[in-house]
């Protein structure tokens, strides 16, 4: 066994426990981490199949960006308040294990007994060190080639981002929810409530802003002043909260 | 790209990170020591000469600490979070250039611990992985206030990471190669500047690219005017509340090497590394780096610190368009100087093209 | 200039999307003369095309891209022009600049007014598809889009019942046609394997003349109903309904000479068939006699106009049926001038007799509107054929074919067309202008339009005058030099009119003359002219110095019955209501809608919407709502694929 | 096995795909779904740049860094979702989630 297959093995097969840890863990945010273990050996692996530069994309991308969305994620949607679901119904979970098992005896058997081997391209390790690089061979493939998909992509990207915008904006902006928002915000933001906002208020329904329900009102000036420590306290920095009684 | 065994790599990595466990030590003291003189104080000068021994006197009072860990702390990674912050800091290190190889006994030796093509991203990604230590630190303490602090400070350095990123991509484009040690080798050319000789440091070539790359490594280092994650008089420690003896040390420590890594990596990217006027070596680096860290410190000591929104507001409205800015122009010198296109030829066939 | 060429048809569009587009918002102004700045573009560019041909054989032609590249099934978009299509576009672009200038006055005022102005170019843009061609499926798509415009316009006043139905009338009579040339274009694919002008006349060869024949007969169907002969003549004097720019445009100077237009193109085609060159001519013949004889009893200025338009058509078609190839576009060319002068003129009288359109309620207008008066009468002489006049050349030329081509009898007929040209316009042109003021002075004060619909009149009266001089010397003008090399393609059957063999002899033989000698040209402007005065005097008798041999109402009780057919135009309305639409409506009703709508149609429907009914409700089960469910479904399907897949690959299964 | 090998690469791939298969199917967390749903994308990049370093081909890292740029794209738009499902319907329960069934 050369070194090789000894520092695969080792990593691969981290690699593997981590993922079954992400699907079996209880708890997600020990899944995110595991699923981060998983990320980073297989950024490892990348590294030994001459990938840096997608090695160093994994890091990037997937370690840095998308598990860090999802743990913040994990932390917004408070996980803890929710009802206990490790797992799914129980015939569900058999089905799934014979299939998953039947999929890998598959794919097994169909890796194990390959033969064709496609004809061999000319980017050899020494041919990509010629070229200066893998970045370098990437970026040549990439800008000649792929050309147009990589301006898809792009145009995919930005349109993902706006589409998270839009999906993570709050549902409805009817006044009162507004008035919520607003106020929300204006407690941690020092120059105040939105003035317009306050204005446009009904009366009645800044009565009953001033009223217990809620513990927050509004002053003449559009201030939000809020009457207790629970109101303020009760909520979260990201807005995620509600105020008490406010259903 | 130095043909060396694999054993002396693991040596000299070893002494790498050894050095900068030291050097983080020290730096402690000199950042207490330069903060008192700043403030008209003395800072610690008892433990030895001139204080000297202070860094080696407070290790073992944290070592002698008690571990204690919250009741409701989610527990394994409670205890894993303050190693991530400490692990991945140094790491950087190993990327950076510290000299010409050296031939020791018909054994050439490269000074760069690794020199692969691509270190500049692996840089990048190594600093984000170190994120994880904050955002799982304040998970895991089961602490409002250390929660909150997790938060923002991820949303900070998620934030300016980009930034850093997006600083460097001119630095690459000017120099072709994501290589550190192709980076520093491309900055010590000379560089005529209408007929004197100066060095090619990026610094001249890419000044926004630097303003805009420290400013982001003092976020990303969450070092004063940016630390608000551990914003005292908010958060009462922010991510690190909860924590004590040697873990809370990982953090402070992984804090302090986060800013020697920047400014080693400051140094290498816009200054040139090893490139100095008389002998190129290691102690111009070193000399660099340590202007570096005194600014460090010299901004904890003048600057006071911002407030949340205008910190992401920051980022997001002023550093992030300058960064695609400075990108964008970048890339249209570099176009225009090698004659791949021509800012007469490009408006012509804006305006005339369809013709 | 080839590469310029996508902007002549490009430009209308333009205009024409954005005034559809938003128009609303513009002012009247700003519609109208975007609208005439982009036709102003395109007849500039024309000009250059037709400079840029005048001394070239070369056709100009640019690739604009792939329309349909489906295998064998292969349709450039390609803009073709030569020397027919350069005239063409002259005519096309010229008469509709001057018509969407006239149209600024003439519709001024109307709600519909950006509408208008946005049909308009549109028309023109698929006009100029159509002339630009250089493939069937093209030429098809520009036949199609200007007849989508023409049912647009004629149907304007869409709040009006009657330009409804005319609107109806137009679009279902030209189906008719189209689904005759749409067969022959199939026809010609299956053939040809293309479509493609150039590639299907140089394979010619292949097919046999009885199946030219059929193709060009299919295709004249086609042009039958675009350019109104019989049978299907009967939409156009309906299309009337239209505002009177558009007839003049569409329904008298463009549109409708599409149809001779493409025959023209259809050059190498029709003439390999006798057979159905025949049938063109004697069509031709008989719907010019018979729309002139109806334009002499109608009362309502446009009709009589409309019919005058039909009959030329009809001319026009009859001189491609005896292969005056030459005089047939000389035809359409100098009468897209005058037609339109004559339309625009009756536009003009009809505006100012605030929008009364019978002529017995006119009369002596002269004296209000002498531009209109002056410019419609040269319109007139021209249509009516007074010597000099542009329509007397293209005419004669038209005659002399025929009489060459040996179609004694159908000659004859046609000087009774001509005859009848010169009768019905100018009993128009009295009956307008002349004589005493039949009108209601007390309520109409007859009034000379303003300068923006007059000048475009007196536009258009030049070449109404003078677009003869093309044609000069008779037979062998300008324009027959011109024109020849796109009527000059190989002899494919022996048997064609000899009008061609003289246009190719005419080549080498340039001294003999085309074989018309001296003597039959004058006997032919004599006798034309004679024609031409002759209506010209009758006309003069009857309706202004009223001599009682030649009273109008007497003359109809005379003849009585023949009076009632022509003024009932010939009862062919009456007749395709009885043969074709009576029994269509008792077929749909009692067979389509009873029996195959809902017994069978019906039945079907509903019994599979039961059985889908059925069986969703059973299989409404399977949808748990349960992501993983399906997710789980996913996972099986793949596990089966997967091992189907390796089953067949290994020797499990032999 | 004494070579490395696409073998080995390939084996790894399957097994990463499949874990993240039964994490879909059985588990009822949107997010740890979605994670699910990033190991199997991650388990087709292993086989996609393992196929690439087999044959010296620069293809199959290039679709990998396009699959990775995708499901950067898809991470964001699935986080954006699963806020919105947080805020609309108050869980992150898939078994909640049950309007398809309508």
């Amino acid at each position: 066994m050369s070194t090789e297959v000894l520092v695969f093995d080792i990593l691969a097969v981290v690699a593997v426990i981590a993922a079954l840890g992400v699907i079996l863990a209880r708890n997600p945010v020990h899944s995110a981490v595991a699923l981060i273990v998983t990320f980073i050996n297989l950024a490892a692996i990348f590294v030994m199949l001459h990938a840096e530069f997608l090695a160093a994309v994994q890091l990037l991308v997937y370690t840095g960006a998308v598990t860090v969305l999802i743990v913040f994620v994990i932390f917004l949607v408070k996980v803890d308040d929710l009802p206990e679901f490790y797992g799914g119904n129980p015939v569900q979970r058999i089905f799934a294990l014979l299939i998953g098992l039947a999929l890998l005896g598959e794919v097994a058997a169909a890796i194990l007994t390959r033969s064709a081997i496609g004809a061999s391209d000319i980017w050899t390790a020494e041919a990509i060190a010629d070229a200066g690089g893998n970045a370098e061979v990437i970026g040549q493939v990439l800008y000649s080639e792929y050309v147009l998909a990589i301006q898809i992509t792009a145009v995919l990207l930005l349109v993902g981002t706006v589409a998270a915008l839009v999906l993570a904006r709050p549902a409805s902006a009817t006044l009162p929810d507004r008035v919520k928002r607003t106020g929300l915000i204006s407690l941690a933001h020092p120059r105040g409530a939105d003035r317009e906002v306050a204005a446009a208020l009904p009366a009645g329904l800044e009565a009953s802003r001033r009223g217990e329900t809620s513990g927050v009102r509004f002053d003449d000036r559009g201030v939000i002043l809020v009457d207790n420590a629970e109101a303020f306290t009760d909520q979260t920095a990201w807005g995620g909260d509600r105020l008490e009684g406010d259903d | 790209m130095v043909d060396q065994p694999f054993w002396i790599t693991v040596i000299s990595a070893f002494v790498v990170l050894n050095v900068m466990l030291i050097g983080m030590a020290y730096m402690t003291w000199f950042e207490r020591r330069m903060l008192a003189q700043m403030q008209d104080r003395v800072g610690p000068n008892r433990t030895g000469p001139f204080g000297l021994l202070q860094p080696i006197a407070d290790g073992v009072k944290l070592l002698g600490k008690e571990d204690i860990i919250p009741e409701h702390a989610d527990k394994r990674i409670f205890l894993i979070a303050p190693l991530i912050t400490f692990v991945t800091a140094p790491l950087i290190a190993l990327f950076i250039p510290f000299g010409d190889p050296v031939t020791i006994a018909g054994q050439e030796i490269s000074l760069a611990v690794t020199d692969i093509s691509v270190a500049a991203l692996f840089v990048i990604g190594i600093s984000s992985v170190g994120t994880y230590g904050i955002i799982l630190g304040g998970y895991a303490s089961a602490n409002r206030y250390s929660l909150l602090g997790a938060l923002r400070s991820a949303a900070q350095v998620i934030s300016y990471e980009i930034v850093l990123g997006l600083s460097l991509v001119g630095v690459f484009i000017l120099s072709g190669s994501l290589s550190l040690v192709t980076i520093v080798n491309e900055q010590r050319q000379a560089l005529d500047f209408f007929g004197v000789e100066i060095p090619n440091w990026f610094i001249f070539s890419q000044p926004l690219a630097f303003v805009l790359f420290m400013i982001a490594g003092v976020a990303e280092t969450n070092r004063p005017p940016f630390d608000l994650p551990e914003a005292e008089t908010e958060l009462t420690g922010g991510f690190h509340t909860e924590y004590s003896g040697f873990r809370w040390s990982f953090y402070f420590l992984g804090e302090f090497i986060a800013v020697i890594v920047i400014s080693l990596l400051a140094a290498t990217l816009f200054l040139g590394g090893i490139d100095g006027p008389i002998k190129d070596g290691v102690w111009w680096l070193l000399l660099k780096t340590f202007i570096f860290l005194f600014f460090f410190v010299w901004l904890r000591a003048t600057l006071p610190r911002f407030r949340y929104d205008q910190l992401m507001g920051l980022a997001w409205k002023v550093l992030l368009p300058l960064t695609l800015f400075n990108l964008l122009l970048t890339g249209f010198i570099v176009l225009e100087r090698n004659g791949d296109t021509n800012v007469l030829g490009f408006i012509r066939d804006l305006l005339f093209g369809w013709i | 200039m080839s590469d310029l060429l996508f902007l002549i048809p490009l430009l209308p569009l333009l205009a024409a999307t954005i005034n559809f587009v938003f128009g609303r918002r513009m002012a009247d102004a700003q519609t109208a003369w975007l609208a005439t700045a982009s036709i102003a573009g395109s007849f500039a560019l024309s000009l250059a095309a037709f400079g840029n041909q005048l001394d070239s054989d070369e056709p100009l032609t640019q690739h604009l891209y792939d329309w349909i590249p489906a295998g064998l099934f292969h349709v450039p978009l390609n803009l073709y022009v030569d020397h027919l299509t350069a005239i063409m576009l002259l005519v096309v672009t010229s008469v509709s600049l001057v018509v969407h200038i006239y149209s600024q006055g003439y519709m001024a005022g109307d709600p519909g007014f950006y509408r208008f102005f946005s049909f308009l170019p549109l028309f023109v843009f698929s006009m100029l598809m159509l002339v630009l061609a250089d493939n069937f499926l093209v030429i098809f798509f520009g036949w199609e889009a200007v007849g989508l415009c023409s049912y647009l316009l004629i149907g304007f006043y869409f709040k009006r019942h009657s330009a409804n139905q005319a609107a109806k009338k137009a679009f279902i009579v030209n189906r008719v046609g189209d689904f005759g040339f749409a067969t022959g274009i199939m026809l010609i694919f299956w053939k040809f394997d293309s479509v493609v002008f150039s590639e299907v006349f140089a394979r010619l060869e292949l097919v046999s003349v009885d199946t030219l024949t059929i193709i060009a007969l299919l295709l004249f169907t086609g042009a039958a109903g675009k350019s109104a002969q019989l049978p299907l003549f009967v939409w156009l004097p309906d299309a009337m309904e239209g505002p009177t720019p558009v007839s003049a445009l569409i329904h008298a100077a463009t549109m409708v000479t599409a149809g001779i237009y493409m025959l023209a193109r259809m050059y190498p085609i029709v003439s390999a068939s006798s057979d159905a060159m025949f049938v063109i001519a004697l069509v031709g013949a008989i719907t010019a006699f018979m729309a002139g004889s109806i334009a002499l009893t109608q009362f309502d200025i446009k009709r009589v106009i409309a019919y005058s338009t039909v009959s030329h058509l009809g001319f026009m078609a009859f001189a491609i049926g005896v292969g005056a190839w030459v005089a047939a576009i000389f035809h359409l060319f100098t009468h897209a001038f005058f037609k339109g002068l004559l339309f625009l003129g009756s536009g003009s009288v009809i505006h100012g007799m605030h929008e009364e359109q019978d002529m017995r309620k006119m009369g002596g207008l002269r004296k209000y509107m002498p531009t209109t008066y002056w410019t419609f009468a040269i319109a007139a002489a021209s249509n009516a054929g007074i010597i000099v006049f542009a329509g007397f050349f293209s005419k004669d030329e038209i005659l002399v074919g025929g009489w060459l081509d040996h179609q004694y009898a159908l000659t004859i007929i046609m000087f009774g067309a001509a005859f009848f040209s010169s009768l019905y316009i100018f009993r128009a042109v009295f009956m307008t202008f002349w004589g005493e003021e039949r009108f209601d002075p007390e309520h109409v004060h007859p009034h000379e339009s303003p300068r923006i619909m007059t000048v475009p009149l007196i536009l258009l009266a030049i070449p109404a005058f003078a677009a003869g001089v093309v044609g000069l010397p008779p037979e062998d003008g300008w324009i027959h030099d011109f024109l020849e090399p796109a009527f000059h393609v190989e002899e494919h059957a022996e048997e064609t009119a000899s009008a061609i063999a003289i246009f190719q002899e005419g080549e080498e033989h340039a001294e003999e003359g085309h074989h018309v000698s001296t003597a039959m040209t004058i006997t032919f402007f004599a006798l034309s002219t004679v024609l031409a005065i002759g209506g010209l005097a009758i006309a003069y008798l009857a309706y202004v110095a009223k001599h009682p041999a030649f009273d109008p109402r007497a003359w109809a009780e005379r003849a009585g019955p023949v009076y009632d057919l022509l003024y009932n135009k010939y009862y062919l309305d009456e007749i395709y209501e009885r043969l074709i639409i009576h029994p269509l409506y008792w077929i749909s009703e009692n067979i389509l809608w009873k029996i195959v709508d809902i017994e069978i149609i019906d039945g079907t429907v509903n019994g599979v919407a039961a059985t889908v009914n059925y069986s969703s409700n059973q299989l409404r089960r399977v949808q748990t709502g349960f992501v993983a469910n399906y997710a789980l479904a996913i996972a099986i399907g793949a596990v089966i694929v997967i091992g189907i897949a390796l089953a067949l690959q290994s020797d499990l299964l032999g | 096995m004494e070579e490395l090998t696409a073998t080995h690469f390939l084996l790894l791939s399957a097994a990463l795909f499949i874990i993240g298969m039964m994490g879909v199917l059985t588990r009822r967390n949107v997010i740890v779904i979605f994670m699910s749903v990033e190991l199997m994308i991650n388990g087709v990049n292993v086989a996609l740049i393992g196929f690439a370093w087999e044959q010296n081909s620069m293809v199959g890292q290039s679709f990998a860094l396009f699959v990775i740029a995708v499901a950067a794209a898809e991470s964001i738009v699935g986080l954006g979702i699963i806020m919105a499902l947080q805020r609309r319907i108050d869980t992150i329960d898939v078994a909640d989630v049950r309007q398809l069934r309508e």
